[in-house]
């Protein structure tokens, strides 16, 4: 009944991609877990400015989900570039316009590919040498965090072979250790830092997601470094009457910031819709290359989040999009 | 069900692929516009029993129509009553394990053997035009057991190979290519929908089976950079029912955003359809 | 910034486990799923007899959790013993009396060790030949089936070297592909048939579990052939309305059975507790080696589970543990 | 706090292991009894901000206590406010990523190396008697930063090889045995508890550094199969408070299911503690 392998072979790595890709270290990471990560139920509950000032470093390799679109972590997005952050890697899967207004904020010159708007900016980048994309895709990327997420160095897949990408990726092809047949493995990812938007969470990093997502468990749990912000802090209390709604535990939380309308002009699912004219307007802005205007207009004359809403949003607007919001089901279980 | 009297060659387009649509198949419908809304469609008229996945991980909604601007899916709305809310590495993994049935795509550029470029135009590694990268679709093109790309009828996106393969088809064209760069087996592209024709494969190459009323053989192959094999019977598409541009028009794209984004206009004349503005 | 390792070696398989596995087939099973999970919306409901009849064979390989303790899939178990299947492979992680069981009813004789109970009658087996058992661990077992539910015939994993369960397993020993490292990997486990009590499921087999748990959406997505037993079946209108606790989606499902107090004696937390005196009279029977005795009250006498709760028990016992299972937080969402 | 004057032996070794729980750490603990409960009075007296993991996915968790016979996990008791409910998987992969401080567990048989075995006592290819197998203390012995482990102190317990190693110790004891057969870097055993004695490692190799004062060294030698190192100095382990076994019996294992499931009785006889019955 055992399948025909013959156990004591070498296994051939028969092609090979030649893209850069994070470093594997999952005991050296296991090392940073043990020395950082606070197991304790110590408040990290700060702003938006201590936790990046605290836990984004020039440099990183950067994971996050959907910007613009979907629970975004824009109010942290948008404090990285207040705080001219450089050379951060990004994990760019299933982003949109958000990888072309990184770039043009001068923060981030490298990025994993899954999927991004290619605005002039980034091909600029690309064409000149400032910028570097190592090719993925969407699911990939989030297999990647899902390895580093498991513990383990690297994953079998089964999609990415024999495309173009997986030459200018770090992606094997290796004889699959139990049926000798040809299998894509995938080198683990485990960012430095990553931010997620999420719906609640209490002031030690216990947070709940409601709805569809794309790695936010994976990305919280992969990396080094996490911060949290979420549209309405509750009661541990309250956490400990559901555990089964926590989506990411507080072990893995660095910092957790509130954040309401936090993924503004996106949308919160059951919370508030999208602001369309304002994400029109971003896709403008980095179509139109002038996306050093638009940071000018959105992001830095504000000290916060809070008081760019207050600002250039206004409480009208906001109540209007929590009013478009009709659907509420499954959102607040 | 009576013909159109008129409609955009996109419109066109996703009712082709619409009647495509089959009963108790699942489909993982990349990114939204088009491959959505053809499934929506077809999933109205023709196959009720058929179901949809989104890239985050939605398993069969019955979505609150029509959606908001540019969100048709990962909003409320286009997860409305869904069976289950997954992520992005649930859908991944579904489609790993064989669960999708049928992948609806789009793209830049498709080769003769049914290979996908949404990356780089131009020589990677020197001069070349930057584009999105795969997205989901590598994954789609992957794993699902079937894949229907749809595309405009373009001379520059019918190539002999393509500057780069974003998502994997036959790759050279051999026999079990694909399953020697690991994908698994039994998969691969099946159909290429463009407004003016469908294409199959034969032998694991591009084959021309069928032209819209509007538009010759003669006048497909002029748009192929690259010529496809032809089938020695090319049938005529059904143009679209007024039924079926009704549906589009009032439930689906009602805000006109994919279904007027491009293409030109057919109007029937009153003897045959005519290409017009 | 790359790993330092030489991408065009061949990887040495350092040391490889002995032990006879399922066979790992991930493209056989692909197209298993293609050819028998219906992904329609048709009604999947029948009665544990119909159930165990069409989807449960001799040899078949089983998996399932926790049964006789925690929300296990005990009326479907007793089925597949009244219906006297044959040489089923039992993945035996977090088990406890109920491989003993299994083995006393002439069932099953082969198992795939994480824990269970090593009564007098499977000892015999060992010694007689009757009974063979692969050695893993809980954990490995979960994770080959979670290797099993992603599509993927192995994953590594950082524990279970070293042993002398890895010498009588399916485990490898080889070179990690990126660091170089000494690397265990363990081979998919897609079992023919899992069985999976849950809290509620309606008709297509949309289930929702609440509260822990150990492998059973892992166990739903690895199988062949999937029954689910629920406590409670709803209406799909009430899935739709909260999508967030799908745990099985329906496409993994091929049988939906009622079970109301399905995993007596066991508990399902939130519902009823355990019957303390139940269990401890299995826990004896297999001790003192009476294992047909225990059948021959609680099991074969019954055409069905109802029949034996009603003939057994009774209501005012059910009553009873409902009422005894005081915390329902976290188990109604 | 006022020494107990009388205890049972385990009473005496979870009071001990009760006194190395930290604050801050995390404490994988293996199946429940002496593990569960000894983690459980050293946060309720030693360190509140330690937490525990249980094998099915239970995040720092409130019990309602006493928990139902036999039940000291997998039951809505146990599960009772935690902060996350998981799975086996989710316990298991947290520990891979290095989550997991310490686990505590039990066993058959240790070895001069720390091995452990709960699988098979005898020759595993010949005459044996089969036991449990090691459930998820693999995973713990092999992931977990430290683990201590409890057992009783008897001779066969303590032997120089294990017949079945069901879970890591140091292996054969040489430097870096662990990291060549795939497990993480820097973990290992680190304590052993028993009734009469505490033990660490040196060099990979298992030391007597404490014994109870009802026991001499000897009386502990006399109880090892082989040998293990003893400390220059053997220190003299702490007895039980009065307020340990309170709350041991009071609050926690009110049953006395665990605590009274095997040792003699240790009485205080005005001036010293003697074995007793």
């Amino acid at each position: 009944m055992t399948s025909v392998d013959s156990p004591h072979r070498a296994l051939k790595v028969l092609e090979a991609g030649e893209g850069a890709f994070h470093p594997v270290d999952v005991d050296g990471f296991r090392e940073w877990v043990r020395d950082h990560k606070d197991r304790s139920l110590t408040p990290r509950l700060m702003t938006e400015r201590e936790a990046v000032e605290r836990f984004v470093d020039d440099g990183d390799y950067l994971a996050y989900d959907c910007n613009y679109i979907m629970r975004g972590p824009n109010s942290l997005l948008n404090e990285i570039i207040r705080q001219k952050k450089k050379e951060l890697w990004l994990c760019g899967k299933f982003t949109y316009v958000d990888v072309s207004l990184l770039v043009g904020a001068g923060v981030a010159n490298r990025i994993d590919c899954g999927f991004f708007i290619a605005a002039p900016n980034v091909q600029r980048g690309v064409r000149d040498g400032s910028v570097t994309i190592h090719e993925y895709s969407n699911v990939i990327m989030t297999l990647r965090l899902r390895a580093g997420a498991m513990g383990v160095s690297f994953l079998p897949v089964r999609s990415f072979g024999g495309t173009t990408g997986f030459v200018h990726s770090g992606a094997r092809l290796i004889e699959d250790p139990y049926t000798g047949d040809p299998t894509v493995v995938v080198p683990a990812l485990n960012p430095d830092v990553a931010i997620v938007h999420v719906n609640q969470a209490d002031i030690y990093g216990n947070a709940r997601v409601f709805g569809t997502g794309i790695a936010h468990v994976e990305s919280a749990l992969a990396s080094r470094k996490v911060i949290i912000s979420a549209e309405e802090i509750i009661d541990t209390e309250e956490i400990r009457r559901n555990p089964g709604l926590t989506s990411i535990p507080y072990y893995a939380v660095d910092a957790v910031v509130e954040a309401p309308h936090g993924a503004y002009p996106g949308t919160c699912p059951g919370y508030y819709s999208s602001d369309s004219a304002a994400v029109m307007e971003i896709f403008q802005a980095i179509r139109s290359d002038t996306v050093g205007e638009y940071i000018e207009k959105w992001i830095t004359p504000f000290e916060t989040h809070a008081e760019m809403l207050h600002a250039r949003v206004g409480v009208a607007k906001l109540l209007e999009l929590r009013s478009q919001e009709s659907i509420r089901e499954g959102y607040h279980p | 069900m009576s013909r159109a009297e008129a409609f955009s060659e996109r419109e066109a387009a996703m009712c082709t692929v619409a009647r495509m649509v089959e009963d108790g198949k699942t489909y993982w419908v990349a990114g939204g516009g088009t491959p959505l809304y053809s499934t929506l469609l077809g999933k109205r008229l023709y196959a009720p029993m058929a179901q949809y996945i989104t890239e985050d991980g939605v398993v069969a909604p019955e979505p609150s129509l029509p959606f908001e601007p540019m969100m048709t899916m990962v909003a409320s709305r286009s997860a409305h009553r869904a069976l289950a809310w997954g992520t992005m590495n649930s859908a991944g993994l579904d489609a790993q394990l064989g669960f999708m049935d049928v992948g609806i795509l789009n793209t830049l550029q498709v080769d003769q053997h049914g290979n996908i470029n949404s990356t780089a135009l131009g020589e990677y590694d020197g001069d070349h035009r930057r584009f999105g990268g795969p997205g989901g679709a590598d994954t789609i093109a992957a794993c699902c057991w079937r894949t229907i790309l749809m595309t405009d009828q373009q001379k520059r996106k019918f190539v002999r190979q393509v500057d780069f393969i974003s998502s994997p088809g036959y790759l050279d064209g051999s026999p079990g290519a694909r399953e020697r760069a690991g994908l698994p087996r039994g998969t691969g592209p099946w159909r290429v929908v463009t407004p003016w024709a469908t294409y199959d494969y034969l032998d694991r190459r591009l084959r021309l089976i069928a032209h819209a009323p509007w538009v010759t053989v003669e006048d497909i192959l002029n748009e192929c950079e690259w010529l496809p094999l032809v089938a020695d019977e090319v049938a005529v598409i059904d143009p679209p029912t007024e039924e079926e541009v009704q549906i589009l028009r009032a439930e689906l794209d009602v805000r006109g955003q994919t279904t007027d984004a491009a293409g030109e206009w057919i109007i029937w004349d009153g003897e045959r359809y005519v290409r017009g503005t």
